[in-house]
């Protein structure tokens, strides 16, 4: 069909990384949104800059959220993409999928979209790339139908997601993919309809290796870990010694604080267990050999965002150490105290960690009811500015 | 979007179907915008959303936050999509004739 | 009427059943080969996942082409990675070599897995969205194709996380990432002052600027802008149309290296920027992928085995490194945002 | 007619002949004995110093007798250290023994060496200063009659600065210190109306106040204070007679610990918050001399040879240290001024 | 004299450690306003609180400040301390003296002042502590007339002040005596006439042990270093083994950069020369092994204070390395840039660590013309905010 | 400190020789003040000081940092202790009525 030439979108088609131009491409042969979107590109290759309008603001009956709503700045010249707007679909609990399910979104993604999609979405979602404001709620209606539902956006939950945890990762300390199933739905209302001062994102990795890497992503950062001793076992440590692993160098020597002592006559490893930190790095490099703990949950953190506006924040801890059991009531009854919270003190476009930032984590903690503990910290505070409360002084 | 025709007047909208110049509202547009976001007819309680959208944004030149509208007419979030389906951004500014919200998507 | 808040499919509906059998029973791992992990349950089951390379941004035929490979290779059951990559959950160890083959045939690597480079985490860029000061899946494409060797090899001393952010509002995480691409502006916002008046919520519009450089110009019922005070950050743009900050002449990319989220060994930590500003020269990018490939060959053949990027910058020092790279070291690389005062080297120890 | 910027006498002037013929040529130094340093210079010279302590607040008689004791045993030299010490310059290695009876005969400690607590720096408190929270000279001599036998042995892990400052100015630099003692109030300051009106500047009033929380109040010309931001700092009351914070029922003092100042091993660092107040309990402030005497203890018993109390802690952990130390933690020690969030910890590592 | 009881102030006379309370005592013995003292202390004891009034401003023909007015609110009760003011005498560098300048410093002040001292204050001056408006001039004439001068107050420099340096320091990378007394006649305007937004200290020290805390005590903190290579002596390492020093643990595990080897066959130490950050450990330990390399110079750091009222800073690299010579030509020039730009550029009572902070080490360093180097950094920004200037972006 | 006997009026003083009240403040009061001051002649000179001082409190409410004071006048500090032999602080100030400088000392 397309007879515009794009000279620069060709070159990258060589190499020998599959191409995101081979795949506009692709869905161009039969979309002419897509086919328009090759011109545009081209056109922003050329220019150097883009042609999307701001803004917009577009959805579904119902819900506040979900889709992104597109226009080019160039619409009499790419017709078609005049509306070209996003809808963002949950993802299944660890972006697992039957082929079954996957067919039936590019079905439906056929009829009402362009054929383009990001899987995944940074966020998560599966990314549905361009459409019109017609056919959102049609399409829309189909996914419903089909078992899927809208993803976050805007001033509300954004869709959570989780590492592969214990689907298939021997170091899962808590369920990752039931907890973020459950958290999803717990809080629907919170996910469609934007009502907080700003967005909030929750991740859950099932250990401190944060395959989400929830803790620079997420406002909310749920890392498995353990309360008591990782185990080790001495057989499969004597194995590693006969495989060749220099135990001493690559594992002792790189804990972080020296916990692990190996006894190069008897080929046993132990561990100083109040020393350890669970950070993963003896686990990661003898998973034969090493495992976490047996009391089993995980650590709570909270403020992690990028860099706009008061630069990037990572999640600190704000509960060491959390059961992830009974329906996770524990974790949604905190959620639901720190976003009233939230709600009550923050600003317009303040994320939760900007505003514990400005109004202090002891106003936080008492009015939010969390117990001081030294882990929230890496260390305490190096002035002595205390705000002192009435009840603490003497009249 | 298509424009609005208002007993004869034709008034701009955006692409969004929000009102090119918020100078033009009054109530018949309001009528007329609700159509547009499958509000049937505008009751008091709508009226009650409205008015203090617009009050506030004349006051302070910004929308309100979510919770200050919920708290302030004492209708809570469920009851704002009833009234009005795609919700207050969408829904309720478009409706009242305020700035499309930008930031945050 | 469609359901409303029904949330997404239930997960257990998308595992093959190795996984339903043995989930939160597996007993460990090993990588016998780039691409593939073989995890080995309590029960001595074994699952091979074989990880390949995406664009992210795929057709509705590309999905049905690795529909097609999973329902041949995997029963039906596949996966993608939280760096964009597809898992093929493989229960048959018969099938996995003939899985690759299949997949190298379609021109798809295989790979990202142990010390390598994975996929690069993204974002939209001049393809979706309105703020971007450069492209993003393009720059992806040539870096990609650039080391496309350290995705198929384990041979780098660590995993390497690479992500690329189209503008400052980073939606690629590229803050915390080994090497960040980021897209910067570097001329203030030229106000349009119709859109402002039309358009925009004039005290929201000022207190989105972060370094208070937005006044209200009661006059003209628009903003000013204090172009001393700016420093290009692009988030009165995204509260007001009227803003416009993208300038083809100098917009670009930065660089960032260091970071990483994991808590292995050291604490997470923030990339820092070593590189301010490259130009935009689509299509391939040749200053952005040879300052890439450069960083990574300078790590790869300094740092020790399992050192990643920026624990290897942190024990030499920032100094060594700037030696070690040839990369010049300027007044931009000095923070003077609101935490700067923690990275001034407030010690009288240091290399020269 | 005085001279004018004459400055002070020449230093040369003031050094004793052993010093003038072996300046910068000394070749190493010896601890003897706590108390004594034994410099050897290059051509094979010796020069004993002995450090006695001083409680630096002193009268023109106990110079005098110094002066005597330095002309009976160091021909009329002697110097002061910069924690006040008093070093006499002996250059007859006989001598030092004498010397050292004569001034135990005195009352005078000598010690202050090596791995021992040296003298407390400090400052004015209730003797001269008009701002100060608690008294100095006071504490200092409880704590050094309770700590005396750290001073006079050299039985530490490694060397202890404990410094004290009788309000947040801290002009004992208490802020990178080993231990200190700092003087705080806990209420807001009383604003008097009309010593505001008749002696103050308000607008560099308004501006003294780091959290804003001073407000001008055209009708009374004077000021008012947000009480709710307010957190006790003083400085309003630096710029303002009529910002009295003094308050005898909530003044106290807090304590911190872990700073130092050396580049040795480790970057210098702050002292960091470990007990938030302790009362003011003249003449002898138990509570506070008690504290800094278990917080020596844990240290001395806890850490390895050559380790600064803050290394110490930084290697264990601060949550370590209030498990070891039994001191409660609460959202106090949480900094939540300018630069609290690098304090926070923002890793899932940590101790239980 | 005196019959007034102090009970508390009694207290403070036992216990082992010399007691300020009887040196007060002693002066007491012959001057009324120590005598008044000892009664207003016993009453600040009572009564938790200071009685010192706010403020004062005194001092003598010609200089802006060095002496601390101070009047008590109880000038009925202790008529001898209505003026109790404070005179800085300027010490010399070291703080040595010869036991006749000190009993002239006596004599002076038993004739104009209470006989109080302290030796020395905090920034290192001679502090006389007590006397009257009237006698503040004659004590000066005469200490004046005695080779004394003025220290610093208000906002101007203070009393510089260093380390024991070369007279008694095997350490000593430079003579920090002679540059302290060569900076401070250097600057004796800026000394006694405040002229500045707030006070600027200026301390040296002659390695990094920082002997006289400057990093956090001086706005311009001045650090021994060296350019080349620490020496090592093997035959005086040979002798510490002997004595049973355990090199490898007390030495080379410390070393913060590893750079020290040591050979455990041949009882040989031997230093990576460009790992070592000269931070003095292993010369601390072994001083007779091993020494400061031979080209010697300092590092100059730049903006440390204590805490009020943004937070303490500790000062930061701004030159590694300047040699110490040619009558510190270099150092004084580059005081005068800083000083220059934090006059135009500092506001009422903000120390110049805080003025960089303010406006940004980039402006700083552009427009006091130091070239940028890593050096004056732990590690560089981690957002991307920078400035660019208009001849370096496209028009 | 004494009290300043003007013209027989009486002026209240504090310890340091500041007006208690500023509002008494005129030129011969400036005059009076000035012998306190070792100035024994205001000049030219020392007027141009003086109502550069008081017009600059009277506009910002604060005294001006010195280097604007030596700018704004032309003097430079050499030249504002030969007038002011106490200095701007201690000297001027006091004599052209304003406030006593609090802080840093
Ligand atoms: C689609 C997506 C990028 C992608 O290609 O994957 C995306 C796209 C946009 N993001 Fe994002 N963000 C996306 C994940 C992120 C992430 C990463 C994450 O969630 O892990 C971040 C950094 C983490 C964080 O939240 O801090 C992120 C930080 C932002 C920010 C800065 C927010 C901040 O507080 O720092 C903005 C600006 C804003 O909200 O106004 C933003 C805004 C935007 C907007 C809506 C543009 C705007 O200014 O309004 C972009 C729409 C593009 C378009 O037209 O399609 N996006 N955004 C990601 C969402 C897909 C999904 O739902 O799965
Ligand atoms: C599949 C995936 C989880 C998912 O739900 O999708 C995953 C899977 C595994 N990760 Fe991961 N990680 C995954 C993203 C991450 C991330 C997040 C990211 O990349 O954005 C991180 C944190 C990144 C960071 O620190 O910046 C991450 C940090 C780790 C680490 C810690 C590495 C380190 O030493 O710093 C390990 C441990 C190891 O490999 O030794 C680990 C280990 C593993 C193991 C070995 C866990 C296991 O036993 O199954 C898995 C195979 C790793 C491999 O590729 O060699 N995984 N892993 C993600 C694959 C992404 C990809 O396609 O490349
Ligand atoms: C006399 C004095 C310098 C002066 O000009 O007055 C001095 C003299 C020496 N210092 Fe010091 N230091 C002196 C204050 C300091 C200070 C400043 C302070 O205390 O406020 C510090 C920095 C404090 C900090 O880090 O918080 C200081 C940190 C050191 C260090 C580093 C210690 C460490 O490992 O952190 C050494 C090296 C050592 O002792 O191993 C050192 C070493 C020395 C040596 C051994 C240098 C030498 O070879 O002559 C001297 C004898 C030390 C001793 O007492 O054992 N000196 N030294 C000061 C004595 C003060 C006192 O009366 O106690
Ligand atoms: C006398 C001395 C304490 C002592 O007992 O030794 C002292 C005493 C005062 N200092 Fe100081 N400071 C003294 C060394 C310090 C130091 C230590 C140093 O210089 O190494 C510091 C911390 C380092 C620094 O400069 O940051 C110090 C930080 C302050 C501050 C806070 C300044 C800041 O920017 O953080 C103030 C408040 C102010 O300037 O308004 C202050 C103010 C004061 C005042 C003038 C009170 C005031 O608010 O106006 C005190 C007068 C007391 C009196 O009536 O005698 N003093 N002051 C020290 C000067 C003696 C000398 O000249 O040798
Ligand atoms: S975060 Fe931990 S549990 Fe989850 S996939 Fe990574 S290694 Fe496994
Ligand atoms: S998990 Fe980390 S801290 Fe714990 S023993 Fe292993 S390496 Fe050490
Ligand atoms: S990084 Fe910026 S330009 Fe890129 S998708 Fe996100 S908001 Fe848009
Ligand atoms: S680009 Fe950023 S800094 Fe510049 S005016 Fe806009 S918001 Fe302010
Ligand atoms: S610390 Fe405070 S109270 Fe003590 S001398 Fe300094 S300014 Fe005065
Ligand atoms: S004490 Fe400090 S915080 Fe409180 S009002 Fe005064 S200046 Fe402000
Ligand atoms: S700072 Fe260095 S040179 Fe000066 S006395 Fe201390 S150890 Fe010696
Ligand atoms: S001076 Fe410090 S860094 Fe250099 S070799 Fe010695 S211990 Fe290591």
């Amino acid at each position: 069909m397309s007879e515009k030439k794009t000279p620069q979108l060709d070159e990258l088609e060589k190499g020998q990384w599959p191409s995101f131009v081979t795949e506009i491409r692709k869905a161009a042969a039969k979309n002419p949104a897509a086919e328009d979107l090759l011109g545009l590109l081209e056109r922003s290759y050329e220019e150097k800059k883009g042609h999307w309008k701001h803004g917009g603001i577009v959805g579904v009956k119902g819900y506040g959220g979900g889709v992104i709503g597109r226009y080019t700045d160039l619409p009499e010249e790419y017709p078609n993409l005049a509306e070209f707007h996003t809808i963002r679909l949950n993802q299944p609990s660890g972006w697992f999928y039957t082929t079954k399910s996957l067919r039936t979104i590019c079905d439906i993604w056929e009829k009402y979209g362009s054929g383009l999609t990001n899987l995944h979405g940074s966020t998560g979602d599966i990314i549905l790339l361009g459409t019109t404001t017609e056919n959102i709620q049609p399409a829309f209606d189909e996914f419903s139908d089909a078992g899927f539902d809208l993803g976050g956006s805007g001033s509300d939950l954004r869709t959570p997601s989780c590492c592969v945890g214990p689907a298939r990762c021997e170091h899962a300390c808590y369920d990752t993919l039931d907890a973020c199933h459950n958290i999803t739905n717990e809080f629907q209302d919170e996910l469609h309809r934007p009502m907080w001062p700003y967005k909030f994102k929750i991740k859950f990795s099932g250990c401190a290796n944060d395959c989400t890497a929830s803790i620079a992503r997420s406002d909310c950062s749920i890392i498995g870990t353990w309360r008591d001793t990782l185990r080790i076992d001495q057989d499969a440590v004597k194995a590693y010694v006969q495989e060749g692993l220099d135990i001493q160098g690559a594992v002792c020597d790189k804990c972080p604080t020296r916990a692990l002592k190996f006894d190069y006559k008897k080929n046993e490893l132990n561990v100083i267990a109040e020393e350890c930190t669970r950070c993963m790095h003896c686990i990661n490099v003898m998973p034969k050999a090493i495992r976490p703990g047996q009391e089993k949950g995980a650590t709570i953190l909270l403020g992690g965002k990028s860099t706009i506006v008061q630069s990037a924040f990572m999640a600190w801890v704000i509960v060491p150490f959390m059961k992830m059991e009974d329906d996770y009531e524990e974790l949604k009854d905190l959620l639901r105290r720190i976003w009233e919270w939230w709600d009550e003190n923050g600003k317009t476009r303040e994320r939760i960690g900007e505003t514990i930032y400005r109004l202090g984590m002891g106003k936080f903690l008492r009015e939010v009811g969390l117990p001081p503990v030294p882990q929230m910290v890496f260390r305490p505070r190096a002035n002595p500015y205390v705000f002192w409360q009435q009840d603490e002084i003497n009249k | 979007m298509a424009d609005l025709n208002v007993n004869g007047q034709v008034i701009a909208l955006d692409e969004d179907g929000f009102l090119e110049d918020a100078g033009v509202w009054n109530e018949e547009v309001a009528l007329a915008l609700a159509a547009t976001e499958d509000v049937s007819e505008l009751t008091e309680d709508h009226w009650k959303v409205i008015n203090y959208l617009r009050n506030y944004y004349e006051q302070f030149g910004v929308a309100p936050m979510i919770r200050k509208l919920c708290k302030e007419t004492g209708y809570d979030l469920k009851k704002i999509y009833e009234l009005f389906p795609s919700g207050p951004a969408k829904g309720a500014c478009k409706i009242a004739g305020l700035l499309k919200p930008t930031g945050c998507v | 009427m469609p359901r409303i808040d029904a949330g997404p499919p239930h997960y257990k509906e998308m595992l093959p059943p190795i996984i339903l059998e043995n989930y939160g029973k597996w007993r460990y791992h090993v990588i016998p080969r780039p691409g593939v992990l073989k995890h080995v349950a309590e029960n001595g089951a074994e699952l091979y996942s074989v990880r390949a390379g995406s664009p992210r941004l795929v057709s509705i035929d590309f999905i049905r082409d690795m529909c097609a490979l999973a329902d041949e290779y995997c029963d039906g059951f596949l996966r993608f990675t939280s760096r964009n990559n597809i898992e093929f959950l493989v229960s048959d160890a018969g099938k996995v070599e003939p899985l690759i083959s299949a997949l190298e045939a379609k021109g798809i690597p295989v790979g990202g897995t142990g010390n390598s480079l994975s996929n690069i985490v993204h974002t939209q860029g001049w393809v979706h969205c309105h703020t971007p000061a450069t492209d993003a899946s393009g720059i992806v494409k040539a870096v990609m194709d650039d080391l496309h060797e350290y995705f198929t090899d384990m041979k780098l001393p660590a995993k390497l996380k690479v992500a690329m952010a189209c503008c400052l509002n980073m939606c690629g995480a590229a803050h915390c990432s080994d090497i960040a691409m980021v897209g910067v502006h570097r001329t203030p916002p030229r106000v349009n002052d119709e859109k402002v008046q039309k358009g925009t919520e004039i005290p929201s519009l000022v207190a989105s600027c972060p370094t208070g450089a937005i006044r209200p110009n009661p006059k003209t019922k628009s903003v000013v802008v204090n172009e001393e005070k700016c420093m290009y950050c692009g988030n009165c743009y995204t509260m007001s149309p009227g803003m416009e900050i993208a300038d083809p002449k100098n917009d670009g990319v930065a660089i960032l290296i260091g970071g990483k989220t994991s808590n292995a060994r050291t604490a997470p930590s923030f990339s820092r920027m070593v590189i301010p500003f490259l130009p935009n020269n689509p299509p391939r990018w040749p200053e952005v992928t040879e300052a890439v490939r450069h960083i990574v060959e300078v790590y790869a053949s300094n740092a020790r085995q399992g050192e990643r990027l920026g624990e290897w910058v942190e024990r030499i020092g920032w100094e060594k490194f700037f030696i070690l790279t040839g990369i010049e070291f300027t007044d931009k690389h000095i923070d003077d945002y609101i935490f700067s005062r923690e990275t001034f080297r407030t010690s009288a120890a240091f290399k020269f």
